[in-house]
């Protein structure tokens, strides 16, 4: 579904992504382990088109995306969260899920249509304002949420636009262990056959959710396979602990 | 202060509207720049006017209203004055307009509403030519012809080439070629010529190193206001005049701004129907008084103002009272005045009058003036103008 | 996102009954004074369609009004185009070309936006100075209003072309608030507040910016074609960058992304240069120290600062008494 | 046309004289930019200041006391805005601050018309610099030579302080980022108000430098405006090398463009302008990528 074959970037001379190459299976659930600094979010730059890679390419699809902008990558089917949160912050929770669900139905640039008043788009919303359990604060504006509910909005807004992959930068990142369970079950919730890449630090999370686990160190795949090939491994300590000095 | 007691004057005079115009009362609007670009220009030609009425007016037997809108720099505020002075103020004449575009954009409004229109500065060769019309009475000058004398005269003095430098608007293109007409005419040659973005050039240079380049005899241009100033001192800073002396359109060194050229302004040579050292009665009683009142020599454009006060009240004195029996008097008046013989040219309206070339010098008391020549009034070709009479009786 | 409260109806209601009983009564210099109000909404309506919904902050909006005048003037004047053909057609013109700006400068952001959008306005502006064949710097004229005299209005009287700019202003407020309301206005929020995000979602915000800056030259062009029907001459001046300024700080005035506050800040505008043109040549100094005044107080304009004061209660005590959804169009149900 | 060598060399000459000229004006916008992310347009009304205060005290005291009380006259209105107005805007948008400084260009322009008069004022050239210095072959005059130097001078000066002087760190540092140069114990307001100062004191020696050549109208700040937001955004916001080549560029189209391209000379920069911005959205040489 998503490949990267020998995926290169450097900024002047640091290389924070060696020659990255990826391949998930439709439907997989593979979680990106590693260090800060590692290259991850870089890599999810690279992936979704922010950046521009030196070297290799992206495959979305069994198609070759590499030269296509952000916006075509995310009409083919590629959807991201980001780590920090970027949502649309004057505006309600149901606005912002409906800005996305709009995009691939073409509401979105019509002229002669409300996006929010249409059903389709409102079936979307309702749909994925369940998934990520934003029901109750549909109505309230980005201002007036939390923090946690923030990040809930920011995968249901990745969510909304129905994609084929969905990447998401660290979903938990800086929310408390009460709302890093209720991310697991909102992953749980999540359709089967939708393809997840997900960037996360809490480990117990990773190791519930993960089909594979793919660990990134200085910008290198260090590590690839099944969780349980990665729970004993010395070499997931060694890096988490920062003695890996190697590469 | 100049401003002061106009204004006082307008104050109290439009304050006295009456609901309906009494017969011994004539409205008369005031349309000039007060504020913009023009400003200085508009507060010049009023100062003129309001010492012409001072001088000419008071023994009439006619109370004159005054209205006074400021047109700032725009065609359409201009419009939209003067419309505001025809149907609500119902003025029975309008004096002014310095932009020759503000002059075009009221032309067909005071042509169609029959209001007599005495142009105080705005020099649009047009306005007297194809797009004439019997109700405006030009006292100032045409572009045209003020330069097309100093053509000739510049080729009788022997110079065989010339290089012109002008800003790139109407007004600037009309003066060269007025100017061009003339000299190649009589046998001179231009040999190069530029027309510079108006109010966009800071620097000159260029211009003037290609004008030194091109190895003419001598440098004609016209600018005015802040760009003469601008024009002056770097044309000066070359030292270019050995080589290609400077003549221009004599608004290049008015009275208006040559104290702050200075001693850059030396020894050029232009033409104008106006400057303060011309020698005539007349004049010297309207430099004294005009020194009286503001405290400095007169320019071009006070008289300019002076002599419209004075058309206006020669034209009430035949007891014209209304806008056609104005409009009709309006086009005969003639007068000797600081300018010399002033006369109307019925074929175009335009005015008829003779053209001094000047050099600038140093005087006892900053720059001023010595006439070089006076060169004969003639009338501008009709150009066009077919000037139908006036409904008059 | 744009919707209207009970405030704007409220406001918008006083500035119609307002306009109408000027256009009834008022003498000649009056009526003046409304068109230019009128035509200066549409300019400041089409400004804070892309400014106050788009974050675009154009500097040339003057100058796509002076495109719509100079345009409709070509074609009614040099082409000998029937009026309505010809406002069609420079309304058209101005469109296309506010799209291209818009899709040009869609990259820029801040500073850079006004600025590659002053340079476009400036280029427009110096041609337009400098063509013989639009009479240069003196303008051109013989232009002439529509004949309407089929439905018995002849707009050459200043009362009938009040009337016809207000309804011209009234049917284009409908319009920004359609474009809005839309699908693609909309998207121009979600691209105002985040563009980034915009374009992860698979959006094309350089198109939507595009689309809605040539929508909004569509308005421009309108107040162009008004602009020239109503001096009935035109000339460079039209299309100077400082039209544009002051535009922009009409809109300001009146409160930025509120469609209806610009409205007001174009009425207090005009009426403001004019009382204080009467009373002194220094209008300037004054209007600048009030535009001062009024950022330092960090309201959002006038208008802006009346809903942050009034909006809210009026808004509840109305739903408290009627007991209606009110006019919030996203969250009735769903 | 004799167009030969010595031609071209004058009209180099030129165009570097208008550049520094720009350039003297720029340099303080663009820093003041960088460092407070602060866009006064009301630089160029600042600029006219300058040259009104030099042209009522060259006439008295002559021109070498005017061109150091002009910049110290404006800096001291920049100390009176930066206390007013400036440090109350730091905080609010950029669309707050352009039209603060919008309405402060209406009130000096009114400001200046009620103090000095609608009509143009000017300064004589020193008589040390009035008449032309012999250079590569050419006759070139000597204010412009002086501006010429007075500029490069100013470059050189910056350049080393900002490369070498420990308050020229602390700039760098505020430029490239504000918070982290906060921490760095720099106290940012001190910082703030000195560029600040020291970019009105260049913008009003650049009124004063600029006064004998060009003519002292109300007007004139209006008309440096565009000129030197063009050279900032060409250049690239809040960097000296943005700033010196943005008034390269500008000075060269300009004055090339009118010796090769005179129908054009009025369109072209703005054309430059819009292709830079095409090609490059945030200028040649930002601060910040």
């Amino acid at each position: 579904m998503l490949e990267t074959r020998s995926l290169t970037k450097s900024f002047g001379a640091v290389h924070v992504t060696r020659s990255v190459s990826l391949k998930l299976e439709r439907g997989e659930r593979r979680v990106i382990l590693g260090p800060n600094g590692a290259g991850k979010t870089t890599l999810f730059n690279l992936l979704v088109g922010e950046l521009t890679p030196d070297g290799g390419s992206v495959h979305l699809a069994g198609e070759d995306v590499t030269a296509l902008s952000v916006p075509r990558r995310a009409r083919r089917g590629l959807s991201r969260s980001y780590q920090k949160n970027t949502l649309f912050d004057g505006l309600t929770v149901e606005e912002n899920l409906a800005l996305a669900a709009a995009v691939p139905t073409g509401h979105a640039t019509r002229l002669w249509s409300d996006s929010l008043r249409q059903p389709e788009i409102r079936d979307t919303v309702a749909e994925v304002a369940e998934q990520v359990n934003l029901m109750p604060h549909l109505h309230a504006k980005v201002s007036e949420i939390s923090y946690g509910v923030r990040r809930q909005l920011e995968v249901g807004v990745a969510l909304a636009t129905r994609p084929l992959v969905l990447l998401m930068d660290e979903p938990t990142s800086g929310v408390g262990p009460e709302m890093s369970k209720g991310f697991h079950d909102l992953l749980n919730n999540l359709p089967r056959d939708l393809t997840l890449l997900i960037i996360e630090h809490d480990m117990d999370l990773a190791f519930a959710v993960a089909d594979t686990i793919t660990v990134l160190n200085y910008g290198e795949v260090v590590f690839d396979g099944l969780p349980e090939e990665a729970r004993g491994s010395k070499l997931l300590k060694d890096i988490y602990l920062g003695s890996w000095e190697d590469a | 202060m100049k401003r002061a007691n106009l204004a006082t004057l307008a104050a109290a005079t439009t304050l006295a509207l009456p609901a309906a115009a009494l017969a011994d009362e004539v409205d008369i609007g005031v349309l000039l720049p007060f504020s913009g670009v023009y400003a200085a220009l508009g507060n010049e030609i009023e100062a003129g006017f309001a010492l012409g009425l001072e001088t000419y007016g008071n023994d009439l037997d006619v109370e004159i209203i005054l209205h006074r809108e400021d047109t700032e720099v725009t065609p359409a505020t201009g419009l939209a004055r003067t419309r505001k002075l025809i149907l609500q103020d119902d003025v029975d004449a309008i004096v002014g307009v310095v932009s020759s575009g503000v002059l075009g954009a009221v032309r067909d409004m005071v042509d169609g509403a029959g209001v007599p229109l005495i142009v105080a500065n705005a020099g649009n060769d047009a306005a007297t030519g194809a797009e004439c019309s019997p109700w405006i009475t030009r006292v100032s000058f045409s572009n045209s012809q003020v330069n097309r004398p100093m053509g000739r005269w510049m080729a009788e003095q022997g110079i065989e080439t010339v290089y012109t430098l002008a800003p790139d608007y109407a007004a600037g293109r009309q003066m060269i070629e007025g100017f061009t007409g003339a000299f190649t005419e009589a046998g001179g040659t231009i040999i190069g010529s530029d027309y510079t973005p108006f109010q966009q050039t800071q620097d000159f240079g260029p211009y003037i190193a290609q004008a030194q380049a091109s190895g003419a005899d001598a440098l004609f241009v016209f600018y005015a206001g802040g760009e003469a100033i601008s024009f002056v001192n770097q044309y000066a800073s070359f030292g270019a005049a050995e080589d290609l002396p400077l003549y221009g359109s004599g608004f290049l060194t008015s009275q208006l701004y040559v104290d702050a050229q200075g001693a850059s302004a030396e020894g050029v040579v232009t033409a104008l129907h106006y400057v303060p050292t011309i020698d005539n009665p007349e004049n010297a009683s309207f430099v004294a008084a005009f020194r009286e009142a503001m405290g400095r020599v007169p320019s071009e454009y006070a008289v300019q103002g002076y002599d419209a006060a004075r058309a206006l009240v020669e034209a009430l004195e035949t007891g014209a009272r209304d806008r056609e029996t104005l409009g009709a008097a309006l086009r005969q008046v003639s007068f000797d005045g600081p300018r010399g013989a002033l006369s109307i040219d019925p074929a175009t309206n335009n005015v008829v009058q003779p053209i001094y070339v000047y050099e600038t010098v140093q005087g006892a008391n900053g720059m001023t003036q010595t006439v070089l020549a006076q060169l004969p009034a003639e009338a501008d070709p009709v150009n066009g103008c077919v000037m139908p009479s006036l409904p008059t009786n | 996102m744009f919707r209207h409260t009970p405030l704007r109806y409220a406001v918008l209601a006083i500035l119609a009954i307002a306009a109408l009983m000027q256009a009834f009564t008022a003498g000649y210099f009056g009526l003046e004074i409304l068109i230019e109000i009128l035509i200066l909404c549409l300019l400041v309506l089409a400004l804070d369609l892309v400014a106050g919904f788009g974050g675009m902050v154009s500097l040339c909006h003057g100058a796509l009004m002076g495109v719509g005048a100079y345009a409709f003037v070509a074609l009614n004047v040099l082409a000998d185009l029937d009026p309505w053909l010809a406002a069609l057609g420079a309304v058209a013109i101005t469109a296309a070309a506010a799209w291209i700006i818009g899709a040009i400068c869609a990259r820029s952001h801040g500073i850079y936006f006004i600025m590659a959008t002053l340079a476009f306005g400036q280029m427009a502006y110096s041609y337009v100075f400098e063509s013989p064949l639009f009479g240069g710097d003196d303008g051109m004229g013989g232009i002439d209003r529509f004949d309407l005299s089929a439905i018995g209005l002849d707009l050459n009287d200043s009362r009938s072309f009040a009337l016809f700019c207000l309804a011209v202003l009234a049917a284009a407020y409908l319009f920004a608030t359609a474009i809005l309301r839309s699908g693609l206005g909309r998207s121009l929020a979600g691209v105002m507040h985040n563009e980034k995000r915009m374009k992860a979602l698979g959006l094309n915000t350089w198109r939507i910016k595009a689309d809605v800056f040539g929508l909004s030259g569509i308005i421009a062009g309108v107040a162009g074609v008004l602009a020239a029907q109503h001096i009935m001459f035109i000339s460079p001046g039209l299309m100077n960058w400082t039209v544009s300024g002051e535009a922009l700080v009409v809109v300001i005035l009146g409160g930025l992304g509120t469609l209806v506050g610009p409205l007001v800040g174009a009425a207090a505008f005009v009426v403001m240069k004019h009382e204080l043109g009467e009373v002194t040549t220094y209008w300037h100094l004054v209007v600048g120290v009030i535009l001062i005044a009024v950022v330092m107080s960090r309201a959002n304009g006038i208008f802006g600062w009346v809903e942050a004061r009034w909006g809210d209660r009026i808004e509840r005590r109305l739903t408290d008494a009627t007991r209606s959804p009110a006019q919030k169009e996203v969250s009735t149900d769903a | 046309m004799t167009q030969d060598l010595s031609f071209w060399t004058l009209q180099t000459l030129n165009a570097l004289q208008l550049s520094m000229l720009l350039f003297l004006l720029s340099i303080g916008l663009t820093v003041i930019f960088g460092l407070m992310h602060f866009v006064n347009l009301a630089h160029g009304a600042l600029y006219a200041l300058g040259a009104y205060i030099a042209a009522s005290i060259a006439g008295t005291a002559g021109f070498w006391v005017a061109i150091l009380a002009a910049p110290i006259g404006v800096a001291l209105v920049g100390v009176v805005l930066y206390g007013g107005l400036i440090q109350r805007m730091r905080k609010s948008g950029p669309m707050a601050q352009v039209l603060v400084t919008f309405g402060l260009i209406f009130a000096l322009l009114d400001l200046t018309r009620i103090l000095w008069g609608d009509l143009a004022l000017a300064i004589a050239t020193p008589a040390a610099l009035s008449g032309q210095v012999e250079l590569l072959g050419v006759s070139y005059p000597a204010y412009r030579l002086f501006i010429i130097l007075l500029g490069a001078a100013i470059f050189g000066a910056l350049a080393l302080v900002l490369a070498r002087t420990q308050i020229g760190a602390m700039i760098r540092a505020g430029v490239d980022n504000d918070a982290m140069a906060a921490c760095l114990g720099i106290n940012v307001e001190r910082l703030f108000f000195v560029v600040f100062c020291v970019g009105c004191a260049l913008a009003g020696l650049a009124g004063a430098v600029a006064a004998p050549l060009l003519s002292v109208t109300p007007g004139m700040g209006l008309q440096i405006l565009i000129p030197t937001l063009i050279v900032i955004v060409i250049g690239g916001l809040g960097s000296l090398k943005g700033a010196i080549a943005g008034s390269l560029i500008y000075g060269f189209v300009q004055t090339f463009g009118a010796v090769l391209a005179p129908q054009l000379a009025s369109v072209l920069i703005y054309a430059l302008l819009a292709a830079v911005l095409v090609i490059k959205p945030v200028g040649l040489f930002p601060a910040k990528g």
